[in-house]
């Protein structure tokens, strides 16, 4: 009886050992430069993840066109792995290490969203490898710790926040507002930041009168009460900082209450194009701050759009840039360092001091470098610059309809 | 019997200790991927012990683990930030903090019977979530960050591995020793085990505590390794899904279950790692399968295969 | 009446209700240690309900238990294990994945965690060796057959070191042979400081174990005393076979409603109405109605069918007789495929229904009325009947309905209110107008007359003797031998699975045998 | 505590709502009461109707109300097969089994949703969606109100079916006593059969107004699930008009949580009552009496 039972353990033992062999595929060849990312493919992010991804395959797939890289003197070919994250800090997290440890990757592109990027980081950070992200904050970025092998490329909150103050007031759109503000925000870390500090200190310099603050956690989907309290105290504008799904329920939860304010900006929820598709004529008029447009006057900006438009049929994103620029970002550290050594390609991280698809990249001391913002409004399920002036691809749509 | 289970336990108790002896060596032999999957391994198989308890010895099945987890992490991320606590004294907390809330639910849960008792726990749970998202004095969805580094990953991988052996040795108390006839009596028929003289709500509130404290702990070292923990991630149904999946996968009830579970569910994870998708659809359709033609789980499937072919040489 | 003094358990006034229905009604028991006390009674008489009260399975709506003068009354059944009390289930219910050991040590370690293994051991041993299990001890609990899960139900209740031992039904379906091996048992266990009860159906257990018993009938104490003189007592005999010295007795005792005296209506009356609810004959078949071939039958181990024969020709009445545990409604599912049998066929006029499922027995003309009558709770009387009448237009149904309201117009008065809401009686009464919807060739009914006041069991026999009459094939389960074999043409004595006795319903009535397989007094 | 107009309008859309959502949970109820199972898909079940209500407004242009009898129809086209080849053979192998065999079906849709239909946030067009509806101090959007509509002539229907028609009797018959049920001649299988498939029908039915009403995608499931679960409770397992009563009062405490505590605080404000009311009332607040 005892026996046979001892029998069976072990049997089972040597059954997981078996196993565990299946499980390792850590396939890795030396005549590659492999790299990685953990983006999100699925879960409530999805919709930025596939433009990052797409982002991050341009670039590689531009530099093993134009032959691979140079490192240790030979020319090599540049291996990108994907995982998905489910829009799931824990799951970046061991994406990550899987990344460093299975596939043995020299560097990393970043997730997207502060929650999933910060996670990954945190990751690369501790394993000592190079790590490029955009589509991180950079105050939410920066809150985290001082970071050595980090690297983003993204816009500033103050900034974004800045963004559509100044638009409406240079845009003389403030005038013609009661000047009542409502600020509505998620409590995840980039919602606490740009709504429950940069506007409000925004509004009071920019002399607006702020008659609601309402937090609310990531997954909620009823936004009645806090829309009737807007509505009740005659905002007339108002600034929303939520991810899309929210963003649809807030739109549309807006319309149905019967609450039309004259300006309406929802930040990153209303990036994405599904935004627009969901909602369809809702989305007229909804203004979100950007960092880049294939307007821009940067080298293959509108190149990049072009190619993704023709490859997705999709409209593009603005993330198709943030991410195709930090993955040449990455890309060029190792030309430049020549190595697939770790410290080496991030010192020549250090180093980048080059215009790219979304402007001149020059990371400061905190390992952050800006892009510059514009203030967008969706017109017609395409998204147009209405600020600054001299960006400007369409007229400011004013009111909301 | 007594004798031979007696004996039994000893050998696994010896089984047990030589394997994490052997294992503790891993890290200087196995490369950092090993390391990583094998804490994971080690964290669910923790999980899936206490699980199987609950539903194998007291016939408790719980949606409940995730909140045992997140519990642990916070309790623990609250020592070690706020206190300075040491690492293995924080572990004891977070193990302590799971028990008790599981005393402290346990009279409302267990008026709830079979389903019910499921669907309880998962409100549990997800109710737990929603507080831990909205209370800002727990740093609410973002979460919060372990303010010094964690420590190096062999040195997490110790750690896993002290509260897997914690568990697999209060796994062998609870089935190698007179108790397990206990539990499993009252799993099996609770009003005549009650004729005997056994109080059955003490039985599986001793159940639950353990599997709760093993939730804890695992979640403190998980905790710790991230570095940064939010609800979303520490609370989120995942957790109990797959440890759900796995016992059931492994085979409620018997002693291997939950191993084989957890290392085929990871090894799974890790074959397809490529198709994201898919790999949890599999895990779904190997779910109904095994449901349907092998109740007992993969271990309970070859066992009686095995058990045939001695019929067989018998006859 | 006690040898040593004090009582050690006395229970007094305890009653139980389930609902509307009184299942114990102020029953005193005291019992001193050192007896064997033995509760007998027919189906429903509320002899479990009483272990269960004392056991501490159920509890009581009234009345207290006190155990060495303590109140035990508001104990959980595990406090009462602790506190002494042990008890065996009727269908013995062991700890199936455990060795017989295991089972026993679940008891020991229960009571006492930390006693030492070997005194454990010994004492188990001990225990094995008494209850005759000891090749045993390594088993598991599944590969016992009945006989040794009985004696696994004492050796658990024992190893609770008990004051008290209820033993419930320990010898039902068992064989004489057996049933001495039992007694033998039941003997040893007996010492000066502990008290045994026994509920029993096998008299023969009675007679020999227990020097006093009491009677048990609808829930009241009937008669107690020394148990010779209660097995010679007529009155207790009526009990048993239903005869009419127990009627004239109980009346007074059973609450009868007014209603239920005035529920069936006239014979002739109802007569003209019963048509549509009984299958015409030129629908039938000349083969016979029912056909039994060797059919075998049981749950899992127990094996309760060892070969049955029976046919039943059209229009013919059947009472199928028997001991409680001889097999009666085990042979009642096999019929309506609620039960698949494990041997032997299964013909309804003439077509094979091996294998078919119950639903559609039910559609070929063989309706059951159940044991314990299974009114459907959440439907209404006339839902309760309208369920039974399938796959038939509305007016059909209308008339159905309306005979089975002609048949039992207490039913039309009641036909909107929750079916279980009604007397007992009257929820037979539905049962069996809702086995009639079907307009069946064969209705089997099973003990109707079960825990019913014997007035209200004359109406319905009465309405028995009109389908009869009118030409209904009828096979009659039931306790109440006079009434059956009142009615029937043909009777059949179940015993332990087969048939011991048949043949006409009026020769079997005077056989003195049957008095022995009821309550085995000696002629 | 806010002024009368915000108050009253959450109140009054909290209690729409809680009907609209009345509907999905009746779905549940019915399987629970009758086939014992918890059907742990019934989230998915919802999604499923949701996508079919916004291809069919793709594809045929039609409004999405005018298309739920297909939805519900296509829906429950689904169940049949699920309950044929996967709870069926389970039928005598206790509760536990078929619920975790629809745990796993819940899983591997979610996958599909995301493999076939991207992980796109998704809303069905409907011009109802976007139009308030005034009255007095109380605006509530108009599909709420269009959807409460809806779900309650489907819930009373559903009454209707269980309280006045032979497959009510039939399953009423069979979620009390199976046993007896068969014996008299009830086909117990398909009725849970069919049971399973109205129960999917339900939830379709019920994707389609949320889907209208709000946004959803792949993972929205769960939340709904669980939303529906603590509706049953409240309203008292197998009780058809008690799940319109428990959702209108989920949906009137959920709003007047998300008042007084944040508009956070309303899911768990109902988690909180739905143990509760698990843990110490389980017959739901109307006691469990079956419609």
């Amino acid at each position: 009886m005892a026996s046979n039972r001892i029998n069976r353990t072990i049997a089972g033992l040597a059954g997981a050992i078996a196993l565990l062999t299946l499980g390792s595929g850590g396939a890795f060849a030396a005549d590659e430069i492999v790299i990685g990312a953990s983006v999100p493919l699925s879960g409530p992010l999805a919709g930025f993840g596939s433009f990052v991804q797409w982002g991050y395959k341009r670039a590689v797939d531009e530099v093993n066109k134009a032959g691979g890289l140079t490192v240790d003197g030979q020319k090599k070919m540049v291996k990108l792995i994907i995982r998905d994250d489910k829009t799931d800090p824990s799951v970046t997290a061991s994406n990550t290490e899987a990344l460093i440890s299975r596939d043995k990757v020299v560097a990393m592109l970043g997730s997207c969203t502060p929650a999933l990027v910060n996670a990954g980081a945190l990751v690369a950070e501790r394993a000592k490898k190079p790590l490029v992200t955009g589509c991180d904050p950079l105050e939410a970025f920066k809150s985290v710790r001082k970071w050595k092998y980090v690297w983003d490329l993204f816009f500033d909150e103050p900034e974004l926040g800045a963004a559509q103050f100044k638009a409406l007031d240079e845009l003389g759109i403030a005038a013609k507002t009661n000047k009542k503000l409502a600020l509505w925000h998620d409590n995840g870390p980039d919602g606490q930041v740009v709504g429950g500090k940069i506007w409000p200190a925004l509004a009071k310099q920019f002399g607006y009168e702020v008659v609601q603050n309402a937090e609310f956690p990531v997954d909620n989907t009823q936004f009645t009460s806090i829309i009737a309290e807007a509505k009740n105290k005659g905002a007339e504008i108002v600034m929303v900082d939520a991810i899309t799904p929210q963003a649809v329920a807030i739109r549309k939860q807006m319309a149905a209450g019967g609450f039309t304010p004259k300006v309406l900006n929802i930040e990153k929820g209303a990036e994405p194009v599904q935004f627009a598709e969901a909602l369809g004529k809702l989305s007229d008029g909804v203004l979100v701050g950007g960092y880049w447009d294939p307007t821009f006057p940067y080298p293959g900006a509108a190149d990049l759009a072009k190619a993704f438009e023709d490859e997705t049929k999709l409209s593009s994103s603005q993330h198709i840039a943030d991410s195709y620029a930090a993955a040449q970002v990455l890309l060029d550290g190792i030309a430049a360092a020549g190595s697939t050594d770790p410290n080496k390609i991030n010192a020549a991280l250090a180093k980048t001091d080059k215009t790219y698809v979304v402007g001149p990249i020059k990371f400061d001391e905190n390992h952050t470098a800006k892009l510059p913002i514009v203030a967008l409004q969706w017109q017609g399920g395409k998204t147009v610059i209405v600020w600054p002036k001299d960006a400007k691809t369409g007229d400011f749509l004013f009111p909301l309809p | 019997m007594t004798r031979s289970r007696n004996f039994a336990g000893y050998a696994e108790v010896a089984i047990i200790l030589i394997a994490f002896a052997l294992l503790w060596f891993a890290p200087l032999v196995v490369g950092d991927y090993w390391q990583q999957l094998g804490f994971r391994t080690l964290i669910y198989l923790t999980l899936a012990e206490g699980w199987n308890l609950m539903a194998g010895s007291a016939g408790l099945v719980s949606l409940g683990t995730s909140c045992f987890v997140g519990l642990g992490a916070y309790v623990a991320f609250g020592l070690l930030n706020g206190m300075g606590f040491p690492l293995p004294l924080t572990l004891g907390a977070s193990a302590a903090a799971g028990a008790a809330l599981a005393v402290l639910v346990s009279p409302a849960l267990f008026r709830l019977r079979g389903l019910y008792f499921t669907v309880g726990t998962l409100a549990l749970a997800e109710l737990l979530r929603l507080i831990m998202v909205n209370v800002s004095a727990f740093g609410g969805a973002s979460g919060i960050f372990l303010q010094n580094d964690p420590p190096a990953l062999p040195v997490l991988f110790h750690y896993a591995l002290g509260v897997a052996l914690v568990a697999s040795l209060a796994i062998t108390a609870c089935t190698r020793t007179r108790a397990s006839v206990i539990f499993r009596a009252v799993r099996d028929d609770e009003d005549a085990a009650a004729q005997m003289g056994v109080r059955p709500f003490r039985v599986k509130l001793a159940a639950f505590a353990i599997a709760s404290a093993l939730a804890g702990m695992a979640g403190a070292v998980q905790g710790v390794k991230l570095g940064a923990i939010e609800p979303y991630g520490m609370f989120g149904l995942q957790w109990s899904i797959d440890t759900l999946t796995m016992v059931i996968i492994g085979g409620v009830g018997l002693r291997l279950g939950p191993l084989v579970g957890a290392v085929f569910l990871i090894a799974l994870g890790e074959i397809l790692a490529d198709y994201p998708a898919a790999h949890i659809a599999i895990a779904g359709v190997i779910l109904i399968v095994l449901i349907r033609f092998a109740p007992r789980g993969a271990v309970g499937f070859f066992g009686s295969m095995e058990q045939a072919r001695r019929g067989r040489a018998a006859a | 009446m006690s040898l040593s003094g004090a009582p050690l358990l006395e229970a007094s006034g305890l009653v139980k209700r389930y609902g509307g229905l009184v299942a114990i009604d102020h029953v005193d028991l005291t019992l001193a240690s050192g007896t064997i006390t033995g509760v007998i009674g027919p189906n429903g008489a509320g002899k479990s309900t009483l272990i269960g009260l004392i056991g501490g399975a159920l509890a009581a709506s009234q009345g207290s238990i006190r155990l060495e003068g303590r109140d035990v009354s508001r104990l959980a059944a595990s406090e009462r294990a602790r506190a002494g009390i042990g008890r065996t289930y009727q269908i013995p219910r062991p700890f199936l994945d455990m060795s017989v050991e295991e089972n026993l040590e679940v008891a020991q370690y229960s009571i006492a965690p930390f006693q030492s293994a070997a005194s454990a051991r010994r004492e188990r041993e001990a225990l094995l060796e008494r209850t005759g299990l000891a090749d045993a001890a390594h088993l598991s609990a599944h590969a016992l057959p009945l006989l040794r899960r009985k004696r696994l139900e004492v050796a658990r209740a024992l190893a609770l070191k008990p004051k008290v031992v209820l033993l419930d039904e320990v010898g039902a379906g068992l064989v004489d042979s057996e049933i001495t091996e039992l007694i033998a048992l039941i003997k040893s266990i007996l010492d000066s400081k502990t008290a045994i009860v026994i509920v029993e159906h096998v008299i023969r257990v009675v007679r020999e174990c227990c020097a006093r018993s009491l009677v048990l009938n609808f829930g009241r104490m009937l008669v107690e005393g020394p148990t010779a003189d209660i097995l010679a007592n007529d009155e207790v005999a009526a009990v048993y076979l239903g005869t009419h010295g127990a009627r004239e007795k109980t009346p007074s005792r059973i609450p009868v409603s007014e209603e239920d005296l005035r529920a069936t209506s006239e014979g002739t009356d109802a007569q003209r109405h019963l048509a549509p609810l009984i299958a015409p004959q030129e629908t039938r078949s000349p083969a016979p109605a029912l056909e039994c071939r060797g059919v075998e039958a049981g749950y899992g181990q127990a094996r309760v069918l060892k070969g049955v024969d029976l046919v039943v020709k059209e229009g013919e009445a059947v009472a199928i007789l028997g001991a409680n545990g001889a097999g009666k409604t085990t042979f009642a599912r096999v019929i309506t495929g609620a039960l698949v049998p494990t041997a032997g066929s299964v013909h309804i006029g003439g077509r094979d229904v091996a294998g078919l499922p119950a639903h559609r027995i039910a559609g070929l003309g063989v309706t059951h009325c159940m044991e314990g009558r299974r009114i459907i709770p959440t439907l209404s009387v006339e839902e309760n009947l309208r369920v039974a009448a399938r796959g038939v237009d509305g007016s059909t149904a209308r008339e159905r309905l309306d005979a089975a309201y002609a048949l039992f117009p207490v039913l039309a008065e009641r036909r909107n209110s929750p079916g279980t809401s009604m007397s007992g009686g009257q929820q037979q009464m539905l049962a069996i107008a809702r086995a009639l919807m079907a307009r069946p060739r064969l209705v089997i009914f099973d003990e109707i007359s079960l825990g019913l006041a014997p007035v209200v069991m004359d109406k319905l026999y009465e309405t028995l003797a009109l389908l009869r009459q009118a030409g209904m094939t009828l096979v009659i389960i039931e306790q109440d031998v006079d009434r059956a074999l009142a009615l029937a043409d043909q009777a059949y004595v179940l015993e332990h699975g087969a048939f011991s006795l048949s043949g006409k319903a009026a020769d079997i009535a005077a056989d003195p045998r049957l008095r022995h397989i009821y309550i085995g007094a000696e002629e | 505590m806010p002024d009368v107009t915000v108050a009253s309008s959450t109140i009054a859309s909290g209690v729409l709502l809680g009907g609209m959502l009345g509907l999905t949970a009746l779905g549940l109820s019915i399987i629970l009461g009758v086939m014992r199972l918890v059907n742990l898909a019934h989230g998915e079940f919802l999604l499923v109707g949701a996508y079919c209500g916004l291809f069919l407004v793709q594809l045929s242009g039609v409004d999405p109300l005018i298309g739920l009898p297909v939805v519900a129809i296509i829906v429950a086209g689904l169940a049949i097969p699920l309950y044929r080849l996967l709870l069926q053979p389970l039928a005598n192998r206790g509760a536990e089994a078929q619920m975790m065999t629809m745990f796993a079906v819940s899983i591997i849709l979610q996958n599909a949703f995301v493999l076939f239909f991207s992980a796109d946030t998704r809303s069905i067009p409907e011009r109802f969606a976007a139009t308030p509806l005034t009255v007095g101090p109380v605006t509530v959007p108009l599909m709420y109100l269009i959807g409460f509509a809806i779900s309650v002539a489907a819930i009373l229907a559903v009454h209707w079916l269980v309280s006045r028609t032979g497959f009510g009797r039939d399953l009423r018959a069979s979620a009390a006593d199976p046993a007896a049920a068969t014996t008299l001649g009830v086909d117990v299988r398909r009725v849970q059969m069919l049971t399973f498939a109205l129960g999917a029908a339900c939830a379709g039915v019920g994707g389609v107004l949320i889907g209208a009403g709000f946004q959803f995608g792949p993972s929205s499931g769960a939340s709904y699930l669980l939303n529906s679960l603590a509706i049953v409770v409240l309203g008292g397992l197998g009780n058809v008009l008690g799940t319109l009563v428990g959702g209108v009062v989920l949906g009137a405490l959920q709003s007047l949580g998300g008042l007084t505590l944040g508009d956070g605080y309303r899911d768990v404000v109902g988690m909180a009552l739905f143990l509760a009311v698990l843990a110490f009332r389980p017959g739901g607040v109307l006691g469990g009496a079956r419609g």
